[in-house]
């Protein structure tokens, strides 16, 4: 059994004053000075601990608020409500919601799962990733790592193409070559961000956070500079120019590289592995209706890592665009139909916005999966985009320290592969190799609601 | 932009409440001055502070103006009139180190036009201006 | 200098007592008091000298005094608590004494932040009443706040002022009832213009049987104008000018109103001189001393009564 | 049956423990007021009290906002200075989440300090997490369609929990109802015993979660349920001989197959010595019973429960998995009397979001898939279903009873109950600030027990009286009638108003 | 509580001209409660100070500061690690809390922010009232709790002088005439007989004694 994967985390402060989604609003005027608030009703010290964010105007008490509401219920005078705080509405758009980016912020500082009293406080269900229930078994024998300890659960997965039988020659020796086989300890990659500010210290970041984890980060070709070479074992050169321009030394200090779909991508393949033979190689689809059948034509050939994309909102190319989870399911089926499955590695990327998002991608198929924004986020990035626009970014991250970020980066992986053990743990499952499309242990709201609702008042 | 105040710092605290779409609004204002203007969002125009008002002049801002809600259409309905106070106790005190009081605004949004914070912004960039560069800027 | 104060002579042998007022110049010239004096000189029992008053600063009221002393007059020192403690109070009551001033109205005094002395700062170490009960304490006793005895006590009649038109009206009484107790023995009111609250003032005084221990003289002032009249019901505190004494002046051709203001005071004096429990009038001309003679006159109150001098 | 005749407790007032109530409408009287005290007389609802220098809004939560201006009491309109505004209340809107938004929340508090339906226009019967309870509706005749005739007297609230036909003795409760878990540790004593006191009172059960058994409970050992779960903290068999129920727990809808974590903070020395553990180090109930990982082993475990007390039912609360219903069967067989299904979205002390979120499934939907599978085996009413995990109001019991439940099991409202205002901070630091999930001294004594008591009874009673009023109009003459009545409900995304007659409430 | 109001800047500034490392100091309890030295005008005062200097060329560091209460040691003793780092300390105390800084910390300049004015009540949001001069010889009793020391212009203690009309004072018609309250409350009280009394001449010493007043407890004295 191999080592425990651990991720060290630590407490990494933000930068900057976040945005909540509530603040106070207290009226000074008339204020009576009896403290109450302060020394009596706030268990949280919050009034105590209050200052002003100079660079944005920003009070602490908005943020650290935790909102019991004893201050608002016994100021003698009234002075004090709690209000919305239209900012935190403004966060992000209507994927990346201000409830996921704030989460994402909360294990980037402190590199725990959220955790909280009282019961769910959501939505019953919704679009997307929110339109499925995982698993969990009462009474069978269930792994369990994370918080308990007790026993070993592997978040590990294999890059690369399997032989799905070992060939014998005539003396009965082994024939078949293994192919190359790239292990990540979590099932998560880095991908190439959609925007981001300029500097090249967002890309450190990543890098220095995925040389820590164990995983990769995406690099175009274009963004390989001498700063990058230091880290190119972690490193997945993105190959979207003349792949003659590229130096035949990369090729013995990479393990993986991409490439685009399109042309002859499997000649391309070929190619790179004539130099290296010991180099995987990924093949970036764009997601759309056709990908079923273009993934099995792909491995057919010899498709070693097929890249799945969407877009930034987990949606794939098209007029009716279907969703990534849906998409997943049926590559991943056809592909057991055609009995191929087993033998290529598919990485699903675009959308994934939270940890559960990881488990329920690998349940509808994927063995691994692509990461973006949530790096940004975790570096307190506000999806505002508007870097994009060529606007100052608010929180300055295009002079982010490096170190600080990869530890933000490395604490928001800890909390993800923690509530991934604590998925798997509540499935009885031991090895997230083994989650991969197991639709059976999921829930789906479409069946559910036409099984259940759908009857209700007809009479008998 | 053909803007009268072209070469002055305009700091800009606003009420939310009045463009719920400030956030996307004000971009484009932004993208053109860069950092010559810098908005700062309130839930209420009622949370700002005299404090928030100097410290804006302090870091640079040669014109700092609050926009809040018409009266009678706070939502916490003292909040704008409670701004009014504090600006005016602001003011003053800028007066005493001898800064002209005309460098903190308020300017009260009437409820029969509600404006976009962008355009309220323009006209206030289009208007002559009435300070020069502020001497805590020049000086400094 | 053993005097008896001719005013207490004129009251205890129950005439129909007449005093006036004289402000002090601000300045150190003693021909004004003089000149004042001999005005006023056989038409009036004794003269009050105020005492800085509205607190604009004057001379001071124990010299002017003096003088009128030497003039031949019969003098009404006034003192305020305003300015002196309770050290130079009592000290200047002995000095008073031993000049030959027999009489002494005792007040707390107009407060400093109405006259040219704002900053000033205000001394109020014992009240009127305080003061009142001091002086008859030294005069009867002989002896000094805390008890220490005098090797000659002063002699005063002692007088304090009422205003019957302030508030809290009923409290007014009360309050004249505690100026008697603490040992007033004459009291001057405030200008009577509003006979029917004096009335009702007078009514309470007599129920309270005031008027048998204490004489009360009216206050009374001549108007100038019409503007006077309405300067003095709307900006001074205390006073009370009805309305129908406002138009009564207005009803009057302005050069004729100042004869108008004499008519007017003189029916006021004729009215207090038949009301039960009146001991006398006090005229207070303001910066008008040369028409009291005439009003005195008029009122039928001349000659004035000879008293025996020692 | 005997029940019927069971003398329901009295309501009594109590009010908020704090100073402002926190209501829909915010109220502010401005300094024209000339304390003429108009207001005071006027408010038939009691929003203002009389006040030194102006009246004080200090019952603001009863005020009917601006619909009010009907009626010819409107204070804003009749104040002669017009010194009253009546806005909506900005804190309002804060509280709460879309499971529990700020007007149910309002009206529960409502109903905990009345015992009376809310007055003031809130929606007290649903959240607005956009699905499940809340797209459900009941099918009701018009108001004045066909009721049952007679007094309300007439319809029964009781239900049978030993439905099994053993020789163990039958337990009636006299609403469907009775309280679930929450151990000593994760809730104050004060609260532990207001629910106790409570269902005492009710005539009902409360559970005592897993963390031991104060000896202040044992006054009402007849309405205690004492819960055995995976980590058999405070298990005793002297007080599974206390007791009338005896609860299995192994999983909970909102952390299901992920056991229990007490913080250390929460450890007290008191909740130390209940628990036989180290005061001040973090507690874990693990996952599963380890001695269990079968149904065979389960029924050893029933077994033995039976041994121990002869005369107790047992109930065996599990969670919702995909094959939730094969584990009801398997529970029954092994001689559970009571199965309770608790549902994802349910209450808990700390969870991972994670898992509160996204794992097993709704209560809404395991139910009906329960009630069909024990249907099909024929073995419905040889056992009680008890539906917990997501139950806010009346019409949440309403509507699980008529998709199959027998009856409900509540926690979530409770603490709402003792204003629980769902800052989901109750596992942090010292506890919850409201002084109801701590075991902090200085916070538990926020709360006492009478008050307590007493709102927990008058939300229920007001629950019963929103019960008996569904199924008067319904035309039923007893909760039981309701059960497995799927044809009374509609689901808004697939019935409309117009395709139904009477009214979608 | 202790009020005060801040003294014109040009006050301030002239005070502080020679110093360059300002170290300020807020006061949390009574001076806070009136809004002219508590965190919050620490922070506006010190941000005008730097504008200013600012505007003239000079450059001045400037230390905000606020402590509990200005005139107990146990708090000013959180000053010391900083203190020595400045050259003066402008104190947003109350006379007392001002004096009690300068003693702590003998060798430093310090410098009153503050105008110190007298012991009163909030009456309303934004407004502060005198009603106590700490004569040390309290009448209330006899006064139906309305002090005439403080409250009547001349502080007469046995009735209202002439200037008495419609229940507010001549000396300053927003203040009610303190005798018409105390002949009200008294009479309501049915205590008639406190209206007839006279009162002697108070005994000011308690007031303006021999220097400053103190006020000796024995039993809560420390020990050593």
């Amino acid at each position: 059994m191999p080592p425990k994967y651990h991720i060290e985390t630590s407490q990494v402060p933000n930068r900057f004053q976040k945005i909540t989604r509530s603040g106070i609003i207290a009226w000074e005027e008339g204020c009576l000075k009896c403290t109450r608030c302060v020394k009596k009703d706030c268990v949280y010290q919050v009034y105590e601990k209050r200052n002003l964010d100079d660079r944005q105007m920003l009070d602490s008490l908005d943020s650290a608020c935790m909102d019991c509401f004893r201050c608002v219920q016994n100021c003698p005078n009234r002075l004090i409500h709690k209000g919305l705080n239209p900012s935190y509405k403004a966060l992000g758009d209507h994927y990346w919601t201000p409830e996921i980016i704030s989460g994402l912020w909360f294990q980037a500082e402190s590199g725990r799962i959220p955790v909280s009293g009282a019961g769910y406080g959501g939505p019953f269900s919704g679009p997307g990733f929110d339109a499925m229930w995982t698993d969990m078994s009462e009474i069978v024998r269930p792994t369990r790592d994370g918080i308990h300890g007790r026993e070993y659960i592997s978040t590990t997965v294999d890059i690369g193409r399997k032989v799905m039988a070992i060939g014998l020659g005539p003396g009965g020796e082994i024939i078949s070559q293994a192919p190359p086989l790239v292990e990540i300890p979590l099932p998560v990659i880095f991908d190439m961000l959609p925007w981001s500010p300029p500097g090249d210290n967002i890309q450190l970041s990543f890098l220095y956070g995925a040389r820590a984890l164990g995983t990769f980060a995406v690099v175009r070709q274009s963004g390989i500079n001498p700063a990058v070479r230091e880290f190119l074992p972690h490193v997945i050169i993105y190959v979207d120019g003349n792949p003659g321009d590229l130096k035949e030394e990369l090729f013995s200090s990479a393990r993986i590289i991409e490439i685009p779909d399109g042309g002859d991508p499997i000649a391309l393949q070929e190619r790179f592995k004539s130099i290296n033979p010991a180099l995987v190689v990924m093949i970036r689809l764009r997601l759309g209706p056709k990908t079923p059948e273009r993934a099995f034509a792909l491995i057919a050939q010899g498709a070693e890592v097929l890249h799945l994309v969407a877009d930034e909102y987990g949606l794939e190319e098209g007029s009716d665009p279907l969703f990534i989870k849906e998409r997943m399911k049926e590559v991943h089926l056809h592909l057991v139909d055609k009995g191929v499955r087993d033998q290529a590695t598919l990485i699903g990327g675009g959308g994934i916005a939270m940890a559960e998002h990881m488990a329920k991608l690998i349940i509808c198929g994927a063995d691994a999966l692509s990461i973006d924004i949530p790096l940004l986020v975790a570096m307190e990035c506000r999806v505002c985009r508007r870097c994009k626009e060529g606007i100052a970014c608010p929180v300055e991250l295009d002079g982010v320290d490096p170190l600080w970020g990869s530890l933000r980066i490395a604490n928001l992986m800890a909390a993800w592969h923690s509530q991934l053990l604590e998925i798997l743990g509540a499935m009885g499952i031991r090895e997230a190799r083994r989650l991969r499309g197991e639709m059976g242990r999921a829930m789906f709201f479409e069946d559910l609601e036409r099984e259940i609702f759908a009857t209700m008042g007809k009479r008998g | 932009m053909d803007q009268k105040t072209a070469g002055l710092n305009i700091t800009i605290f606003f009420c939310q409440q009045l463009d719920i779409d400030q956030d996307k609004n004000r971009r484009t204002l932004e993208k053109e001055l860069g950092s010559q203007i810098r908005f700062f969002p309130l839930p209420c125009s009622g949370r700002i502070d005299p404090l928030h008002l100097l410290r804006a002049l302090e870091s640079g801002a040669d014109m700092v103006y609050l926009i809040a809600c018409p009266e009678g259409a706070c939502r916490y309905r003292e909040g704008n009139l409670r701004a009014r106070k504090r600006v005016g106790y602001a003011q003053k005190l800028i007066e005493e180190i001898g800064l002209e009081g005309a460098r903190i605004e308020l300017i009260t949004g009437t409820a029969a036009t509600p404006a976009t914070i962008d355009t309220i912004a323009r006209e206030l960039l289009m208007r002559d201006a009435t300070v020069g560069i502020s001497p805590v800027r020049s000086k400094g | 200098m053993k005097a008896e104060s001719n005013l207490k002579n004129v009251l205890t042998l129950n005439n129909f007592a007449v005093t006036a007022e004289c402000g002090p110049p601000k300045g150190a010239d003693p021909g004004a008091i003089q000149k004042k004096g001999n005005i006023l000189k056989g038409y009036v029992d004794s003269v009050n000298v105020t005492d800085n008053q509205t607190g604009v600063v004057r001379l001071s009221s124990m010299a002017a005094c003096t003088i009128l002393k030497q003039e031949g007059l019969d003098p009404v020192l006034q003192m305020v608590t305003r300015d002196r403690n309770r050290i130079a109070l009592q000290s200047d009551v002995l000095g008073a004494s031993s000049l030959g001033i027999r009489n002494i109205l005792c007040l707390s005094g107009d407060h400093q932040s109405f006259g040219n002395q704002r900053q000033a700062k205000g001394v109020f170490d014992i009240d009127s009443i305080q003061l009142i009960q001091a002086v008859r304490r030294m005069r009867d006793e002989g002896l000094i706040i805390g008890g220490e005895a005098l090797s000659e006590p002063p002699q005063l009649f002692i007088g304090a002022v009422a205003n019957p038109f302030a508030d809290p009206f009923d409290y007014r009484v009360v309050r004249l009832g505690k100026k008697v107790a603490a040992g007033a023995e004459f009291i001057q009111t405030q200008c009577v213009y509003n006979l029917k609250r004096f009335k009702e003032w007078m009514r309470q005084v007599r129920e309270r049987g005031l008027d048998k221990k204490v004489y009360i003289l009216g206050g009374v002032t001549p108007l100038k104008s019409a503007r006077m009249a309405e300067y003095m019901s709307t900006q001074v505190a205390g006073m009370d000018v009805p309305d129908d004494i406002i138009s009564r002046m207005k009803g009057v051709d302005p050069k004729d109103q100042r004869r108008e203001g004499i008519a007017i005071a003189v029916e006021t004096i004729m009215a207090l001189k038949y009301m039960e429990g009146v001991h006398g009038v006090h005229i207070m001309a303001i910066e008008w001393e040369d028409v009291v003679p005439q009003i005195v006159e008029e009122a039928g109150l001349y000659p004035r009564p000879e008293t025996p001098e020692e | 049956m005997a029940t019927d005749h069971f003398q329901f407790p009295e309501i009594k007032k109590a009010p908020s423990r704090f100073r402002n109530a926190l209501g829909k409408y915010r109220i502010t009287i401005t300094s024209a007021c000339t304390n003429c005290g108009l207001c005071v007389e006027l408010c038939p609802y009691g929003a203002y009290r009389a006040g030194s220098k102006r009246p004080r809004p200090s019952d603001e939560h009863l005020c009917l906002g601006p619909s009010c201006s009907k009626n010819d009491f409107y204070c804003v309109d009749r104040c002669p200075e017009k010194a009253i505004h009546i806005r909506p209340n900005p804190s309002f809107e804060v509280l709460g989440d879309r499971r529990w938004p700020a007007e149910l929340l309002a009206g529960t508090w409502h109903m905990a300090e009345t015992g009376a339906i809310p007055h003031q226009g809130l929606n007290y019967k649903t959240g607005s997490s956009g699905g499940g309870f809340d797209k459900i509706r009941f099918i009701l005749p018009g108001k004045n369609g066909n009721s049952s005739p007679g007094s309300d007297d007439n319809i029964s609230t009781a239900i049978e929990l030993n439905r099994s036909g053993d020789s163990r003795p039958t337990v009636t409760i006299p609403v469907p109802l009775y309280l679930g878990g929450m151990s000593f540790g994760s809730v104050s004593i004060v609260t532990m015993l207001s629910r106790v006191r409570a269902a005492t009172a009710l005539g009902t059960f409360c559970c005592t979660g897993e963390g031991g058994y104060p000896e202040e409970l044992m006054d009402y050992d007849d309405h205690v349920i004492t819960q055995v779960a995976t980590g058999l903290f405070g298990v005793r068999e002297e007080t599974i001989k206390r007791v009338r129920i005896v609860e299995f727990k192994y999983a909970q809808g909102a952390k299901p197959g992920l056991g229990g974590h007490l913080l250390g903070d929460k450890v007290t020395p008191r909740v130390a010595q209940m628990r036989e553990a180290v005061a001040g180090s973090a507690l874990f109930s693990p996952f599963p019973f380890h001695s269990v990982y079968s149904v065979e082993d389960h029924k050893k475990h029933v077994d033995w429960v039976k041994e121990i007390n002869k005369k107790a039912l047992v109930s065996v609360k599990v969670s919702t998995p995909t094959d939730v219903d094969m584990v009801v069967v398997g529970s029954y067989y092994a001689g559970a009397h009571i199965v309770q299904l608790d549902g994802s979205y349910g209450g808990t002390g700390a969870a991972p979001d994670i898992a509160k979120k996204n794992i097993a499934m709704p209560i809404e939907y395991a139910l009906p898939k329960v009630h069909r599978f024990l249907l099909a085996e024929g073995i419905r009413d040889k056992i009680t279903i008890i539906a917990s995990g997501g139950i806010r109001s009346a019409y949440d019991m309403a509507k699980i009873i008529a998709m199959g439940a027998d009856g409900v099991c509540l926690g979530t409202a409770d603490l709402v109950a003792l204003e629980c205002i769902r800052c989901h901070h109750c596992e942090s630091g010292r506890g919850c600030a409201r002084g109801i999930a701590t075991t902090d001294e200085g916070l538990t004594g926020l709360m006492e027990l009478e008050w307590g008591t007493q709102r927990i009874i008058n939300m229920y009673s007001a629950w019963r009286t929103q019960l008996v009023n569904i199924l008067r109009r319904l035309g039923m003459k007893s909760v039981t009638e309701l059960v497995g009545r799927f044809d009374v409900l509609a689901h808004m995304d697939y019935i409309k108003q117009e395709e139904v007659e009477g009214e979608l409430d | 509580m202790i009020t005060a109001e801040r003294k014109p800047m040009a006050e301030i500034k002239a005070m502080l001209a020679p110093y360059r490392k300002i170290l300020v100091v807020g006061c949390g309890t009574c001076v806070a409660e009136c809004a002219s030295g508590g965190e919050k005008e620490v922070g506006l005062l010190a941000s005008a100070l730097r504008m200013d200097a600012q505007m003239e060329g000079r450059t001045i560091e400037v230390q905000e500061m606020t402590i509990d209460r200005q005139c107990v040691y146990e708090f000013i003793d959180k000053l010391t690690e900083v203190a020595d780092r400045y050259d003066v300390i402008l104190s947003l105390g109350c006379g007392a809390g001002v004096q009690a800084v300068a003693e702590v910390f003998p060798k430093m300049f310090i410098v009153p922010a503050l105008n110190t004015t007298f012991i009163g009540e909030t009456k309303e949001p934004g407004l502060w009232v005198e009603n106590c001069r700490a004569c040390g010889d309290c009448k209330l009793g006899y006064f139906a709790g309305i002090c005439p020391v403080t409250r009547c212009a001349k502080g007469l203690f046995n009735g209202p002088c002439g200037g008495s009309k419609n229940g507010v004072c001549e000396v300053d018609p927003d203040s009610p005439c303190a005798w018409q309250l105390i002949v009200e409350r008294l009479d309501s009280a049915g205590r008639n007989d406190l209206l007839e009394a006279i009162y002697p001449p108070a005994d000011w010493s308690r007031q303006q004694g021999k220097g400053p007043r103190k006020i000796v407890r024995e039993d809560q004295r420390s020990e050593s």
